[in-house]
């Protein structure tokens, strides 16, 4: 922001830290969520780096190889799929889309709907009256006609994937954003800033923004779930990401033909994708737990008996 | 309530109309249904002679001219693929995409605010980690897996269930069962959180003071306080299944609205698509008004 | 021993935090009988409300633990019984009344229904409650039994609701009220008349009325006992008149030496008037009802100007209306010349300056999220012109040097501080602008005695130092009484009298003003006892 | 707010009575991919209402036998050429439709007016009589003369296409289709099911099968599995991967083919050595038994082998990895720009496993050094490049597409196909094009040699595309049915046929 003022926090910064690890060790499922996350997280950024030459490599006399088998190298532990190509390279390689889908559509319908929903909560003028409505079109608006329009006129890539399903998001934040801020900008300390004179733009970026970011935090750890689920579902519908483009979503849906006699096609990016939403559930969970002074302590009494 | 009600209902009205300009205009740029309706031989001339037949040889304005003309007089248009009149294949559809939502939702909130609240009572229990845990999962799994798996299960496997489409009540246990399960973890979750913050308020306090048992507390004071963040996730959550259950209705053959909207959508049978927009948007429109009663009628302060 | 009708025994409690375990309670032992008034006196934190808690099974566990004692009642243990055993005394024989009765009220009940329950559940057959209920909110001074019963919470005023509680709790005639600071947050004239009910209806039943006060004022009106409390430690108890005439510990001696009302009251200013602000005519109507009408009045340069009246009095929409928070509907504000109520944004942003406000709560009018710093130094970012950046953290160190805190809080975030001293944060960044004038809005209400005396002589201070002028609004007359140059009664959105501090508080002109002065209470129940007496013989003849 | 519980509680009351009234054995349920959208007569070319409606509720004047090619009589006894454009057709006499009343000439004249309407937009009219004009005149009750224009030496079987109605039908889409078949439409509860019953009064002999209960069900796994469940009897379509189970599950040649239309007129597909080396690059063997079935054929015609002129001569060129390397550098020496991006557009679901095939083929292209790039489509779009008139700025393109031609005749394909005016063709070469005019006004025995030499010129000479396979479909029949599923399964399925075991 705008006061970058070269501060000392040697003392408060490393304690703050300890306190949030030792409540995130306090919430044992939460920390294994986060463990989880960051393994994904790891193998979104490097894995395609590491195994896309594996996990393109086909071998159509080898397909639907059952899992397990030990004999053939630690790639093909979780089996093969339709065209031979290693499952686990695959859905490691597949990280990287489906987190840059879900990131990128939870990030960009956040910072859209959170702005709409600040200048609707914050003006009491026309902008007030029309964004709401606007909000109200876009929630009507069907998501699947919305993604065939994007997909027919652009071209089913990712960026128009995260697009689509942006654009359906919007409200979700919109709508938050401004019922909190209706409540947040009759606060005592925003009137305060108001007395100091301070304009608009600084009371909504320095005041009420930071005040309304925990929530929409909250909710984008849950979205990131929601959407990587919508992902999924357009792909079964046929009009989601294609071949030879590589999400998990995509992955299951296509392993959906073998369901009845290779399990494995779509059973192993579903628990991916189970997982990863099932954690950042968790960790959400932890989360509305740990903002909320008011509930801070049934994490601060878990880690006193366990640490 | 009168001039709430009226002022709803101006706002919903312009937010409709909105969506029809939208829709009507946005969904001609995915192309013609031109091509889609003809065999791929079809010569040059049949396609034409197709375009004249339809109108889709005037310029865009005409025909939203038209359609707004016809409207006007409660004309939907006709389903070019079905050669009827647009708004009577939809309500055929829609009859059934309302009472797959109302059992599905009306299962869901009893059973979420049911183990909801018990969760609350005692957070971090071993039931309030088992609810937690196992209706997460099930929210995260996407549900047309679950529909395949459940239809492997018991109707091959297990043979208690028909696999698919309507007829008997046993038709329509899997596809509530695997619909109940997204809806049933999400507000599980705000049940959950809304009961833990009631249970902690003063007035929780004030009703333990006076002697008032546990399951009162819960059921009676903390509940009905509770309820009002819930109700606005149910809303929403209704408000998507009346938009139709796209993946459900097409694993089990269940000729809802969602079904009719892709295949239509899929199809460019615009009329449909525009008839069915407009119903199910009626439809949400209609129910957020009987949550803002519902609001109303839980929480005596707020008055329109 | 076993005689009292209530005994806790050397009570402790514990809170299980990160920071550690928090000791609530230490061995705390006090007692209570039939028909007697037991007041425990304390500030906040110092635990006086634990001991009820534990009383009444409202302690959580986790986080909390007794770790030793005893709550005798009628001679058994109420720590050693079952939950059923505990639930059928609840209520019935032990009723609890609560401090801000709005939110300890069902909001989505009729008061009806919930006094109802408490008959019910205690074995009242329905039809019995029904009118039993009625005739409770009529001896509680309900007007319209009937009509209010169908009523919600949120459709009473704050004494009404006062009465709803304490309806509820009375409901079952219990054998001991415990009361948790029943009249804080309210008006000192509906603070009476409650504690007159609370009274009328011990001596009627004759229960045993526990008393959980931070306030001297009330221990002096009701208690014939008390127990003064500090960090979760008994300090000291005895007769109320007994404790204050002749405290023993010097905590005890600290606290009554603050309470406010007692010192000398500013003289009237004399020599040359030079009025600073210059408000006539300030109007503020919200549609149909006028919030503030037509109110005149002039601040001078270095003057204390106090605003006093209740709830919906306007006091707090006048100071509003002045800062423009709210856009008044008519009348001046003549500032150095110009009409601060006509200034253009622009005008207005090189006004603030001048003007500047401390609000009631301190915990609410401080973003959390920003430091000391932050805070502080913001004004400087609004205004850079005040001061270059080199030396913001110089200054913000002065401030704080200024207010009574040190430079090393500077890095710190609001909660990490009391009460009080946030009040000082919010008062050095009040400074920070360097101000002519300060709009204080109930700076010192939320705040315990002590820390309140401690802010006011602050702010005093830097009247002197800075020649500050102050508009002072406070509902708390002593506090006025001692700091105040001039004095402005409101009452219904209008100012009904002003006048020098002496003259409002010696020679009140209006029946309003001595009314409200009536009602105050004073720290000292031997000057409680004189008033009463004569309240009584007043109402004898009359 | 009571009303709607009681109704919906009155509702699932009745879901709960109406169970399933015990059925008559010779009563058969069949499951369908998709939901009938009409029940038109005039749509019946389109495969879903085909099945239901074709020689079940209406038929036609011919009928062909897909056993042997041979063209025979259904509504019409018999037919002779009157001269060069006309056809006189004898009809049999004696039928009567569902309605009633009895089945003359005019009805044939009215259908066929009606079919090739403006007003309506018939799927029968605007497959098989584009670009012709067909005039029917009747002779007596019982002969009628049609003529075409230009001259059709197929116009009897081009009449196996045309559904019979009576001649008072109107002229709109009808929701009570009328026909002389030996069934009649009797419920349609649209969403979920079609009824047939088994009507008295059919000219023909009485079928087995008393009643047919038509169901939808879109996804294939569900399908599949309800003969098991004894929810179906007959499922005509399910996927390869679910055909596992040898008692029940039949494979029959579809009559569709795979093929790459490629686009010859952009380099670097214009230049001959590379079509040559893509169809080089594919290892067809590979396909047959992994993503595709088994018994799919390897193709080297846009038709099945089951058509007149089909040219036994005809091989795939080789699988030659090192060959085809060589033909690309030969053409990359030649000056071709053998490294531009060629896209290769498929469409999402087209046939069961189409994303891998596609994938597979990418990587097979890759192989020999070309740079193929995949894109999937949906149908919508994949239609735009797939068909005329095409992009002017387009780079090169291979479509993917499964052509059906189960009439037997080249005429049906080759035109769209291969010719400069062809609706999909991908080249445009003047000698191609009068071999295809001639073969298409060929008559009698003269007819099959004449499209032989164009299969080879397609395949041989020109190395236009790249043929994939003929596929073949899979049913799933019951046990307790006598029933196999033939290369006509594709567009129709005659309950008549269907026999009990």
């Amino acid at each position: 922001m705008t006061t970058s003022v070269p501060r000392p926090k040697a003392d408060a910064e490393p304690t703050a830290v300890r306190a949030v690890l030792s409540m995130l060790w306090a919430d044992k499922f939460a920390t294994v969520a986060v463990i989880f996350l960051a393994v994904v997280l790891f193998c979104a950024i490097f894995g395609p780096w590491l195994l896309d030459a594996v996990a393109t490599k086909q071998n159509l006399r080898g397909r639907n190889a059952p899992p397990f088998d030990f004999t053939r190298g630690w790639l093909f532990w979780l089996g093969g799929d339709a065209l031979g190509r290693p499952l686990l390279a695959r859905i490691v390689v597949a990280a990287q889309n489906t987190m840059m889908v879900a990131a990128g559509a939870v990030a960009a319908s956040m910072v859209i709907g959170s702005a709409l929903g600040l200048i609707a909560g914050y003006s009491r003028g026309r902008a007030s009256q029309i964004i709401p409505r606007l909000a109200d079109v876009i929630m009507s608006f069907p998501s699947l006609l919305l993604a065939v329009i994007v997909l027919y006129m652009l071209e089913p890539s990712v960026t128009n994937i995260i697009l689509v399903l942006a654009i359906t998001r919007i409200p979700v934040y919109l709508r938050t954003t401004r019922a909190e801020v209706l409540e947040v900008r009759e606060r005592m300390f925003v009137q305060a800033a108001r007395v100091m004179g301070a304009s608009d733009t600084r009371i909504i970026f320095r005041h009420i923004l930071p005040i309304v970011m925990p929530t929409l935090l909250t909710i984008a750890t849950l979205d990131f779930a929601f959407v990587m689920l919508a992902e999924s579902s357009l792909s079964f519908l046929g009009i989601g990401i294609q071949a030879p483009e590589i999400t998990w979503g995509l992955m299951v849906s296509q392993g959906r033909p073998y369901m009845t006699n290779a399990w494995w096609l779509s059973f192993w990016p579903g628990l991916a994708i189970v997982l990863t939403t099932l954690s950042l559930n968790l960790l959400s969970n932890w989360l509305r737990v740990a903002l909320d002074p008011t509930q801070r302590w049934r994490l601060e009494m878990g880690a006193r008996k366990n640490g | 309530m009168r001039k709430f009600l009226g002022k709803r209902a101006v706002a919903s009205a312009v937010s409709l109309l909105l969506l029809i300009v939208m829709v009507f205009f946005l969904s001609r740029l995915t192309g013609d249904p031109t091509q889609l309706y003809l065999p791929v031989d079809a010569s040059l001339e049949a396609r034409e002679k197709f375009r004249e037949l339809h109108g889709l040889n005037d310029p865009l304005m005409v025909q939203f001219g038209r359609y707004v003309v016809d409207l006007a007089q409660l004309d939907f248009g006709d389903s070019i693929r079905k050669a009827r009149p647009a708004l009577d294949v939809v309500l055929e559809a829609f009859k059934w995409t309302l009472a797959l939502a109302l059992i599905t939702m009306a299962l869901v909130t009893v059973a979420a605010i049911v183990v909801g609240s018990l969760a609350a009572f005692r957070v971090g229990g071993l039931f309030d980690r088992v609810a937690t845990f196992f209706s997460l999962i099930g929210a995260s799994a996407p549900d047309f897996w679950i529909a395949i798996v459940a239809i492997v299960l018991f109707s091959v496997n297990l043979g208690w269930l028909p696999t698919s489409g309507t007829g008997t009540i046993w038709h329509w246990i899997l596809p509530i069962s695997v619909l109940f399960i997204r809806p049933f973890g999400l507000i599980l979750q705000v049940v959950r959180g809304a009961m833990i913050t009631a249970l902690s308020s003063a007035y929780v306090k004030t009703a333990r003071a006076k002697g008032v048992r546990p399951r009162p507390v819960i059921f009676v004071h903390a509940l009905r306080n509770g309820m009002l963040p819930v109700i606005t996730v149910i809303g929403d959550q209704a408000a998507g299944m009346l938009n139709g259950a796209v993946v459900v209705e097409t694993i089990f053959g269940f000729p809802g609205v969602g079904k009719l909207m892709i295949d239509s959508i899929l199809q460019r049978d615009f009329a449909v698509v525009l008839a069915a927009i407009m119903v199910t948007a009626i439809a949400i429109f209609l129910m957020n008004i009987l949550i803002d009663i519902a609001y109303a009628v839980l929480d005596p302060r707020i008055r329109y | 021993m076993a005689d009292h009708l209530l005994e806790v025994r050397n009570l402790s409690v514990t809170f299980h935090t990160v920071r550690g375990p928090v000791h609530a309670v230490r061995n705390v032992s006090w007692h209570l009988d039939r028909g007697e008034v037991l007041a425990i006196l304390g500030e906040s934190g110092s635990g006086k409300s634990v001991s009820a808690a534990a009383i009444m099974d409202l302690i959580d566990c986790p986080p909390g633990e007794i770790t030793s004692g005893a709550c005798l009642f009628e001679g058994r243990d109420l720590l050693k019984m079952g939950v059923e055993e505990r639930r059928a005394i609840n209520g019935k024989r032990i009723a609890m009344i609560f401090q801000d009765p709005l939110s300890h009220l069902n909001p989505v009940y009729s008061v009806g229904w919930q006094i109802e329950e408490t008959l019910v559940i205690h074995g009242t057959p329905k039809a019995k409650a029904q009118t039993e209920t009625l005739a409770l909110l009529a001896k509680v001074g309900i007007p319209d039994p009937a009509g209010s019963a169908r009523k919600y919470p949120h459709q009473f005023s704050g004494g009404q609701r006062q009465r709803l509680m304490i309806a509820m709790a009375l409901a079952l005639r219990p054998d001991i009220l415990i009361a948790d600071e029943p009249t804080t947050a309210l008006d000192v004239t509906v603070q009476a008349q409650i504690l007159a009910l609370l009274e009328t209806l011990q001596h009627e039943t004759g229960m045993g009325l526990l008393l959980i006060t931070h306030d001297l004022g009330v221990v002096a009106e009701v208690a014939d006992r008390v127990v003064v409390m500090n960090a979760g430690e008994i300090v000291e108890q005895g007769t109320a008149a007994d404790v204050y005439a002749n405290p023993q510990h010097p905590y005890t001696k600290r606290l009554i030496g603050a309470a406010p009302g007692k010192g000398a009251m500013a003289p009237d200013r004399t020599g040359k008037v030079v009025p600073l602000l210059e408000v006539t005519g300030l109007r503020k109507s919200y549609g149909a009802f006028a919030a503030l009408q037509d109110a005149s009045f002039t601040l001078e340069e270095g003057e204390t100007v106090a605003i006093v009246g209740e709830s919906g009095s306007g006091k707090s929409t006048l100071a509003k209306c002045l800062l423009r928070l709210e856009e008044p509907t008519g009348g001046k504000a003549i500032y150095k010349g110009r009409d601060l109520l006509a200034l253009s944004p622009v005008e207005l942003y090189a006004m603030r300056r001048d003007i500047q406000m401390v609000f009631q709560d301190p915990t609410q009018s401080l973003n959390p999220r920003m430091s000391v710093y932050d805070l502080i130094s913001e004004a400087w970012v609004i205004h850079p012109d005040i001061l270059p950046k080199v030396r913001w953290r110089a200054r913000v160190a002065e401030l704080l040097d200024q207010v009574g805190l040190t430079p090393e809080h500077m890095h710190r975030y609001p909660h990490q501080f009391s009460g009080g001293q946030r009040q000082r944060i919010a008062i050095a960044r009040a400074l920070a602008l360097e101000p002519r004038i300060i709009v204080c809005d109930e700076a010192v209400s939320a705040l315990d005695v002590s820390i309140q005396a401690q802010v006011i002589d602050l702010l005093d201070g830097l009247r002197k130092r800075l020649g500050l002028s102050y508009i002072f609004i406070a509902h708390d007359l002593p506090v006025v009484r001692d700091f105040a140059d001039r004095v402005i009664v409101m009452q219904g959105g209008r100012i009904v009298e002003q006048g020098s501090v002496r003259q409002i508080f010696e020679a009140p002109r209006e029946a309003y003003t001595r009314n409200l002065l009536a009602a105050s209470l004073d720290p000292d129940p031997a000057v409680q006892a004189a008033r009463r007496k004569a309240r009584l013989t007043e109402s004898l003849t009359a | 707010m009571r009303s709607v519980y009681a109704r919906l509680l009155g509702g699932i009351a009745a879901f709960a009575v109406a169970g399933p009234v015990l059925a008559a054995d010779t009563d058969i349920i069949i499951a369908l991919n998709e939901e009938l959208e009409v029940v038109e007569p005039c749509m019946a070319s389109q495969s879903n209402i085909g099945r239901v409606i074709l020689q079940n509720i209406s038929e036609t004047l011919t009928e062909l036998d897909t056993s042997n090619g041979a063209l025979k009589g259904r509504l019409a006894e018999s037919w002779e050429a009157a001269d060069a454009d006309t056809w006189r057709f004898k009809l049999r006499s004696g039928v009567t439709f569902s309605d009633g009343s009895a089945f003359g000439a005019d009805d044939v004249k009215a259908s066929i007016e009606r079919t090739l309407s403006d007003k309506l937009t018939c799927e029968i009219g605007a497959k098989f009589f584009g670009g012709m004009k067909i005039t029917a005149e009747v002779v007596d009750d019982g002969t009628i003369d049609i003529t075409s224009d230009p001259a059709q030496p197929i116009l009897p079987l081009l009449m196996s296409t045309l559904t019979i109605v009576p001649a008072e039908t109107p002229l709109e889409f009808t929701r009570t289709p009328v026909g002389t078949g030996p069934y009649v439409l009797s419920e349609w509860n649209a969403g979920q099911s079609i009824v047939l019953d088994r009507r008295e009064g059919y000219w023909g002999e009485q079928p087995v099968v008393t009643k047919a209960t038509y169901v939808f069900r879109s996804d294939d796994a569900v399908r599949a599995a309800m003969v098991g469940t004894g929810e179906a009897d007959i499922v005509p379509l399910i996927n390869q991967n679910d055909a596992t189970n040898p008692a029940t599950d039949f494979s029959y040649p579809n009559s569709e083919t795979t093929y790459l239309r490629v686009d010859n007129t952009i380099a670097p597909l214009n230049d001959i050595r590379i079509r040559k080396a893509m169809n080089m690059a594919v290892d067809r063997d590979a396909f047959l038994g992994t993503l595709i079935p088994a018994d799919a054929i390897k193709a080297t015609h846009m038709v099945p082998p089951s058509t007149l002129g089909w040219n036994k001569d005809l091989a795939p060129l080789a699988f030659d990895v090192e060959g085809a390397k060589a033909l690309v550098e030969e053409a990359r020496a030649a000056g071709v720009p053998v490294d531009t991006e060629i896209e290769m557009v498929c469409r999402t679901g087209n046939f069961p496993n189409v994303t891998e095939v596609c994938e597979a083929l990418q990587q097979m292209f890759a192989d020999v050094g070309l740079n193929v790039k995949l894109t999937m489509m949906e149908v919508a779009e994949w239609i735009q490049v797939y068909s005329k008139p095409f992009a002017e700025d387009r780079g090169p393109r291979m479509v993917m597409a499964m052509h059906d031609n189960n009439r037997g005749d080249p005429v049906f394909s080759m035109f769209f196909k291969y010719a400069c005016e062809g609706v999909q063709s991908g080249i445009c070469d003047a000698d191609l094009d009068k071999m295809i005019a001639d073969a298409t006004a060929a008559t009698g025995d003269a007819r099959g040699p004449a499209w032989s030499p164009v299969f080879a010129k397609v395949h041989n000479d020109i190395v236009a595309d790249v043929f994939l396979f003929h596929m073949v479909g899979f049913s799933r029949v019951s046990e307790r049915l006598d029933f196999t599923p033939t290369i006509a399964t594709n567009s129709e399925l005659q309950l008549s046929q269907i026999k009990l075991k």
